[in-house]
């Protein structure tokens, strides 16, 4: 079992003709997923990398029945090509795209909650189950299977250790990425519920930054997961009211600072990295232990 | 983005939010002149982006043309939290008979919208005991209707002809905080004069992703907005480019740790290009003793990247410069950089001591 | 049993201190109704002819238990006076407001629908069952029990019909004003089948006119209904695209005109009435038959 | 309220759906000047409140300035379904390539508003077969999306740029249609210039009761909008008043089988004040042989309707005037008027007749 894919999912990309949409397209192809048709209105009936494009969403669930979106359409069209999906009957929406609108992503977020789809993003790498399938844009070469559930608000940061994980013959069982934008589908205390019934899975890493209270919510439920937890949390030296990149972390009316995260993710029984090398060993010490 | 209070405050006017008469001066003859049209006494408030204002003695009252004019000359001297001031908002002073507080913004947790309100009003709403606030989310599909406001009101224990105005007040700042793809709309404080409210103060923060469909909203904005790359300026003497808000924050971190700090920092967004990646560096080496490139490339591709790091390095070609690549066309963005001279290290502990060392930082504290 | 009301209704009136919503308060009480409580905003405290008045629906609810609301409120804030009673859990909503926008009208019928709560109107006199309680406006002294369910979408036009049924010694079971603007929440359609449950009523009486296919559609149902129904028609000679009165009875685009209810109601097995003074004779003449 | 083709379009462009460059114009003499700065070959239409202006020759083309204003003269002089023509729209000439049609009314039966879409277009949407429309019904609470638009755009068999073009165009329809609670937003033709869709004609008609809010769309208006009574005015001879629509009609139905027919009719609203009232009646005796009353009073009381009857009368004292009065406030308003000389009859059937005799109806047909 893994965590979110099944590796049967029926995949469509919107926005596939793009430059990104392509790109990924290809690089999912390569690694065995499941990418069925592509979505880009105006251009049905071409093809990318093998792969039907149609105008619409309703004809390629229709054509080629896809469940699964991986979007990658630009952030001013994101919030409407997300819709689409959500009122077509695709069931799990990836929602890859930065700089979505955060009213925007409110509506999508609360649509998909009533149509109970599930949503991951926007401003996500996606979904890696090692081996068995992929549905976003994470560098899959860094990733390899393994015990290790992984899950990050942070792209990049989360590649980072991933390839740091995979260094020390650590292997993840599904790195899945929420989103590092201000409301997204999915909290990090989902990702950790479906990490607790996955067998595959031996031991998490939970990757926060400050910014919000995602971390404290996950942290509630580290001490009955039943699996060793090593955090690693960034931001410790950001200013405050500072919006520390597009992503959005800012420590805000007295919210979300490194501290209080710490303490919260400690407190439950969290191993702690301050630096992205310090992952793995703790990782390794914990299933030891 | 935010707003300045002006400019807040001419949306709400627009939209049917009743802000107090007056208007924005940059001299101390207009403030004059504007204390002259308002008559009776005036409110001077100076016009920066930072909380805090009112202790630093950039809100102040006056009395007719001549003191104004003095006020205005002493705010307008002033540098509040390092910013100077530019311009004043001269009012007229309401004769306030309560004060509240109101305010909506996008709660991360709950996924929606937020209205706070509080029976009192000035102070910051961190201050604020919990149990004085009241909290109401907002279905975004459904809108902000009066009753809506009606029921808070009577919550924070208004009577009489202030529970329909409060509502209807209510509904029209949850109008501009949805039109205007607002992160944050906040009457602090909103006062009572006599059986109607007014809006005081006025912040507007808008959600720099949604720029793009309110371009009168923006002009003269450069970096800072979405697309282009993000850029922070801190205090140090490292000039970091990283990609991603986390590896950037990550990056940081480990800097102070290991004893340097960054002078600023830019988190190339995914799919910044070429041309904006080179300016920005460019940018950077400004005001820095080194600069430290630390990418792990997924939608950002580090050939791109290194042909970025060569062109702008040329605005700065004696800075000190370490830099690591990793991630997709890793192989290809080295190459680059080796055939321009600059050497790459293979690890972000490696890189991180490196400029540390080049910094006069000890580079030593082990992490 | 009756229709729509069971005389248990613990009723709200909102808009009580408006010169409509007091004279009516007193009218309601008057003929037995229990009007409850009152909401005016701002004039929490007062009382109205011995009901006490709140300043939101919700203190109305929590304090008296208010089930049902009668609402009287000016156009311009109706919509959001009905949206207050459906979110504080009121079960039936009597609009008698005029004048209500369709786009307000359309949000406070689509939320209604949502939340399972029943909305006759806007624009309606309300609802009688002679001799066991009323809410609404309609004239009462002109009503008294008997076998006969009246539904209408003009007011005073079945003012006139129930006088003449009660002249001619035909009592009411229930009449229900389902409201005369272009969307309400509750069609002659859905009345025809509580009249059909309905052991009190006998025959029913149908007064229709042009515009919409409202009648049409009831139409479908008389076959079945067991009972017989007598239908009366205003509008024949009423100019095709003319708006006719406030109510918005209009033929537009070919749609709604009196020929094609009358063939549909004829069809269906109804007696046609060709005045107000027609039914009455009619209904006598089916109950008899 | 109906807009006029030029007003509809000031909106349309305002929310960003492309319309033709023009201007409406008063005289030929503007006329030729419009299609001066126009250049090129212009269309110049009459802009009337009528369907079927096309037929009545309202529409036609002409090239250069004088030959516009000469077209211009014609249009004017014309009456369209009694209507005189008091203003043209100047145009540019299309050079369409395919003509649509897109609309978004509110569906009574179900209870919300309906695009409706073809891919034909120019001739009124009663004319087109059912199996060349295609509807969509409108989520209000979520708005419409331009996914939905190209979703309606490939069935009806677009393809390539304009289906995003049409999903947009639908999506901002939608808009208008939303922000001016209007009853009908109707864009027929709507045409295709190169890749681009452009709104060749507009209808816009605004729901009464909701102008309240758009204090903008409002001059000079008087009778028919909301709160104040209906007028509507007919052909005949007999002038009604009566309160609500139904029996408004019913009045009307009955003077017919009787032989009579009604010169206009005013529905008294419910709450209807005296003064408007007796002002209503003024107006009413203007244009008629005699004057009918008929109410059954329920929220309308009858010692107002009597009051109002017995001003309004004084304006036309000689008309002959039958009047009924039953309902609320029954006894009041009978005694006033006997008080004022006015005979009242006691029932609907006994009224109608004897004001079908006083104007020389034969009044005898049985119904």
């Amino acid at each position: 079992m893994s965590v979110l894919l099944n590796g049967g999912e029926r995949i469509l990309i919107q926005g596939i003709t793009g430059r990104q949409g392509s790109f990924h397209a290809r690089r999912m192809l390569e690694y065995g997923s499941r990418v069925v048709a592509g979505v880009s209105p105006g251009r049905g009936g071409a093809a990318v990398e093998g792969v039907p494009v149609f105008d619409t969403v309703r004809e390629a669930v229709r054509e080629k029945g896809a469940d699964t979106s991986c979007l990658f359409v630009p952030a001013a069209g994101a919030a409407d090509a997300a819709h689409e999906a959500l009122e077509n009957g695709i069931r799990l929406l990836v929602l890859v795209t930065e700089h979505v609108p955060v009213h925007d992503a409110v509506e999508v977020v609360a649509r998909a909650k009533e149509l109970r789809v599930r949503v991951i993003g926007p401003n996500t790498f996606g979904i890696i189950s090692p081996g068995k399938g992929k549905i976003g844009i994470m560098p899959h070469e860094y990733y390899t299977p393994g015990p290790v559930g992984l899950v990050a608000r942070s792209g990049t940061l989360s590649y980072q250790v991933a390839a740091e994980l995979t260094a020390a013959g650590l292997g993840q069982s599904t790195a899945v990425g929420v989103g590092g934008d201000p409301v997204v589908g999915c909290s990090l205390r989902e990702v950790l519920t479906h990490f607790k019934d996955d067998d595959e899975t031996r031991a998490v890493v939970l990757i926060g930054e400050i910014g919000g209270t995602a971390e404290e919510e996950a942290a509630e439920l580290i001490a009955g997961l039943g699996k060793p937890v090593v955090a690693y949390l960034v931001g410790r030296t950001a200013p405050v009211g500072v919006r520390m990149g597009h992503a959005g972390a800012i420590i805000e009316r007295g919210k979300g600072t490194y501290a209080g995260k710490a303490a919260a993710l400690r407190e439950a029984g969290a191993l702690l990295a301050e630096t992205p090398w310090q992952v793995a060993p703790l990782v390794l010490k914990s299933l030891r232990g | 983005m935010k707003l300045y209070e002006y400019q807040a405050k001419e949306i709400f006017a627009r939209t049917g939010i009743p802000v107090p008469r007056g208007r924005v001066v940059l001299s101390p003859e207009e403030a004059a002149q504007a204390a002259g049209e308002l008559g009776g006494e005036v409110v001077i408030k100076a016009q920066v982006l930072a909380g805090g204002r009112g202790k630093a003695g950039g809100v102040r009252f006056a009395a007719g043309p001549e003191e104004t004019a003095a006020v205005a000359r002493t705010i307008l001297d002033l540098e509040i939290k390092g910013l100077p001031v530019n311009a004043l908002l001269v009012e007229e002073r309401l004769p306030s008979e309560r004060e509240l507080y109101l305010s909506i913004s996008v709660d991360r947790q709950a996924g929606r919208p937020v209205i706070l309100a509080a029976a009192e009003g000035g102070m910051e709403i961190e201050t604020f005991p919990e149990d004085k606030i009241r909290r109401r989310f907002v279905e975004t599909r459904r809108g902000v209707h009066p009753w809506e406001g009606r029921e808070l009101a009577a919550a924070l224990g208004l009577r009489g002809s202030l529970l329909p105005e409060f509502g209807k007040f209510m509904a029209t700042l949850a109008l501009v905080f949805e039109r205007n793809d607002a992160e944050l709309a906040e009457i602090n404080p909103l006062v009572q004069v006599g059986s109607h409210l007014v809006a005081a103060d006025a912040r507007l923060n808008i959600d720099d992703a949604a720029l793009f469909r309110h371009p009168d909203l923006t002009k003269g904005q450069e970096l800072g907005t979405q697309g282009g790359p993000s850029f922070v300026r801190l205090g140090g003497d490292i000039a970091v480019l990283a990609n991603g808000a986390g590896m950037a924050m990550a990056t940081l971190d480990v800097l102070e740790s290991l004893g340097g700090k960054a002078s600023c920092f830019i988190d190339l967004g995914g799919g910044t290009g070429e041309e904006e990646m080179s300016k920005a560096i460019g940018i950077l080496g400004g005001f820095s003793q080194a600069m430290l490139v630390n990418i792990f490339g997924g939608i950002t591709r580090c050939d791109e990247v290194a042909r970025a790091v060569i062109r702008g390095r040329q605005a700065a070609p004696q800075l000190p410069l370490v830099v690591r690549l990793d991630g997709t066309n890793q192989e290809e963005g080295l190459r680059l950089l080796r055939e321009a001279g600059v050497a790459a290290v293979s690890t972000m502990e490696e890189a991180a001591r490196q400029v540390v060392a080049q910094t006069g930082g000890k580079g030593e504290k082990e992490v």
